[in-house]
């Protein structure tokens, strides 16, 4: 039992430390903005939660777990609210993402005139 | 004693390097602001010194149980503890004083607030 | 072993974040990093907290979440207003 | 040796080295907003070696004061003052390098002749350490020693240090405490008109969100004698949470909230709290802050002493904290600071 514990922890932390990792290359090789909150946006997500349920694994039933879920529970909440408050502020402020094609220039300048408008 | 050949002195070293880079910051820069960060790098370098002497290899933390034997030391801890709080507070004042410097002087360089007054002289 | 291995991978993603930090170019993604690098720094305590064998020390681990997002806050209000008391006064640009 | 230690002094050097790569970056950097952001981080990795070092307590303390109310604060100084620094006299820059090159190979000179790090025989541990580590059970009855050592035994210390927290904030509050902007009639009634449609996202997260902090920094109050926290964590933590509401909401819903006499009041009342506990063991006949005589027993006196002090310090620093946040929130911003600067204010 404690053996099979050990092998889940063992798949689950090693799991979220390369979505870290992957996240954390992105992070400085990605080219703008927008697509480095992506890489960000792994670490908070797969990253966090593979760690802290391979830590649960390891804690057993005890008040660590219960803290443990909180914290994942607050990250989870924060995080998409704080990423998405920093995007808003930057597309509103003009920093505008690489694009290829011409279609895509027209999406963003949808999406600028949306989030500015006042309702 | 081959346990405590790392990180041995090299700790101490680096906080060391630490509170350099404070002294340098707070007497090289003219921006109040940035002597303030300054300050502030040189603080926290304190606190890690103090905190460090306090460890015990092999200890952890204060905070008996019953079942726990060796602890690092407390009595840094409670010093630092008060004075993280303390430093906030001057911090906190002496960025009240900076705002007020900026609205008489309308600058917040050290050099050019030194000519203003010269200047009035 | 475990832990030791997790707490490496930790430390290397904050490398890149760190090396994100330095190297900016804008101020979003200084923020950006710095909201990751908070991120990563609660999952350090956690684990230092079973490497040491004294995993109860969780609550710190929860403050740390809790100014990484009170400071990316105030930080993004600061970048879009250049004030912090702003309330809500129909500024079109200030929806954050 | 093994793993664990290992691991741990690894640990340790690393955060020790990104600290001074963050250091370096901040004597170099100008724009100051980035200075403060790398401050911030500086601070974190502070509170995370000190978490390394086992001082948790002091972790708590660095992590919700250093990182998270000095940068809120610095970031209110640059929204009131500029987030550009000047460059700097090459002559002056050489002078300070030569000066703390002198101090630092004096201070490793001196550093030479100390025990090595970790060493469970240098002579700081053999003095009161024991004493507290072994005595502080039977005495005052808490697990967490570095509560009984704030509270109790060095009580006259923290007092102190109280008042120096409620001298700081009155200082604040007469330098800057005066708000410069009044708000028209006209411009309350868009605040009222518009408060619902905007920022939903966030309205809605810290919502959700603001009960549990309190409710978290109750915790951190009274549980501060068994494990880490205490009255100065939780003031900060509670101090955050109506932070957090001021800059969602904007500082008059703040202040509808929490009006400035009430925070006034609370800011007084902790520290007379403090001093009030230590008069009322002058009156039961033992010194000032003997809590031995506030029970019948005197670890019971000692749990109602400490319960007392550290709530007081908790008022105090709340109160402090959203003082001081107020009065950084509340002056107008400069106009040398205009939004059009901070699309380039990362260009460095």
């Amino acid at each position: 039992m404690e053996m099979i514990l050990d092998i889940v922890s063992w798949v689950l932390i090693t799991g979220g430390v390369i979505f870290c990792l992957i996240g954390g290359y992105g992070l400085i090789s990605l080219k703008d903005f927008y697509a480095r909150l992506h890489a960000a946006s792994l670490i908070d997500t797969f990253g966090v939660g593979l760690i802290f349920i391979g830590l649960m694994f390891q804690a057993g039933f005890t008040l660590v777990t219960a803290k443990l879920i909180l914290i994942l529970a607050f990250i989870f909440f924060t995080s998409p609210t704080a990423t998405h408050a920093l995007a808003r502020a930057a597309i509103n402020h003009d920093v505008l993402p690489e694009v290829d094609t011409e279609e895509e220039r027209e999406l963003v300048r949808k999406t600028k005139t949306t989030t500015q408008g006042t309702p | 004693m081959t346990d405590l050949a790392f990180p041995g002195l090299i700790n101490y070293w680096i906080v060391f390097l630490l509170m350099m880079i404070g002294l340098y910051i707070v007497i090289a820069h003219e921006n109040l602001i940035k002597k303030i960060v300054g300050l502030n790098v040189f603080q926290v370098s304190v606190f890690v010194f103090y905190i460090s002497m306090a460890k015990v290899k092999g200890g952890t933390a204060p905070i008996l149980d019953g079942t726990i034997e060796v602890f690092s030391n407390p009595l840094p801890h409670v010093l630092i503890l008060t004075a993280i709080v303390v430093g906030v507070a001057t911090t906190a004042l002496g960025l009240a004083l900076v705002v007020r410097i900026q609205e008489s002087y309308n600058t917040i360089e050290d050099n050019e607030i030194r000519d203003i007054e010269e200047r009035e002289d | 072993m475990m832990f030791a291995v997790a707490a490496a991978g930790v430390v290397v993603t904050m490398i890149f974040a760190m090396a994100r930090a330095l190297m900016g170019p804008n101020v979003y993604n200084r923020i950006l990093a710095v909201n990751v690098f908070g991120t990563l720094s609660v999952m350090l305590i956690a684990i230092y907290g079973f490497v040491d064998g004294r995993p109860e020390f969780l609550d710190l681990s929860i403050v740390y979440a809790l100014i990484n997002f009170i400071g990316t806050i105030a930080v993004t209000k600061y970048v879009t207003f250049s004030d912090m008391g702003h309330g809500d006064d129909g500024d079109p640009a200030g929806d954050i | 040796m093994n793993i664990e230690i290992i691991t741990s002094d690894v640990l340790n050097v690393v955060t020790l080295l990104f600290m001074a790569v963050t250091g370096i970056a901040i004597a170099r950097i100008r724009n100051l907003f980035a200075v403060v952001m790398l401050s911030g981080i500086y601070s974190l990795m502070g509170a995370t070696l000190y978490v390394i070092l086992d001082a948790v307590d002091v972790a708590f303390t660095e992590a919700a004061v250093g990182a998270g109310a000095s940068t809120v604060l610095m970031i209110g100084t640059l929204a009131l003052t500029s987030a550009r620094e000047n460059a700097t006299g090459s002559s002056q820059a050489i002078k300070a390098a030569i000066v703390c090159t002198f101090v630092g190979i004096a201070l490793v000179y001196a550093s030479l002749d100390m025990p090595y790090f970790g060493d469970p025989s240098a002579p700081i541990h053999h003095h009161v350490a024991p004493r507290y580590l072994n005595d502080s059970m039977a005495e005052i009855g808490l697990p967490n020693v570095v509560t009984s050592v704030l509270a109790s035994y060095r009580g006259y210390d923290t007092m102190g240090e109280a008042f120096v927290i409620f001298t700081a904030a009155a200082g604040v509050i007469t330098l800057i405490g005066r708000g410069r902007r009044e708000k028209s009639p006209s411009e309350r009634k868009t605040d009222s008109q518009n408060i619902m449609k905007r920022k939903i996202v966030l309205r809605v997260v810290s919502k959700l969100l603001i009960p549990f902090i309190l409710l978290f920094g109750l915790y951190v109050q009274w549980h501060g004698d068994f494990g880490p926290g205490g009255g100065f964590q939780a003031g900060v933590i509670f101090g955050a949470a109506f932070i957090l509401y001021g800059l969602i909401y904007g500082l008059g819903t703040l202040r509808a909230a929490l009006p400035s006499w009430v925070t006034r009041v609370i800011l007084a009342l902790g520290v007379l709290l403090y001093a009030g506990t230590g008069v009322v063991s002058m009156i039961k006949d033992a010194r000032f802050l003997d809590y031995n005589v506030l029970a019948s027993t005197p670890t019971g006196g000692q749990h109602v002493g400490i319960l007392l002090v550290e709530f007081g310090v908790g008022m105090t620093v709340f109160a402090a904290i959203v003082t001081i946040f107020c009065a950084f929130a509340g002056r107008a911003a400069a106009d040398v600071n205009t939004v059009s600067d901070q699309g380039g204010a990362g260009n460095d």
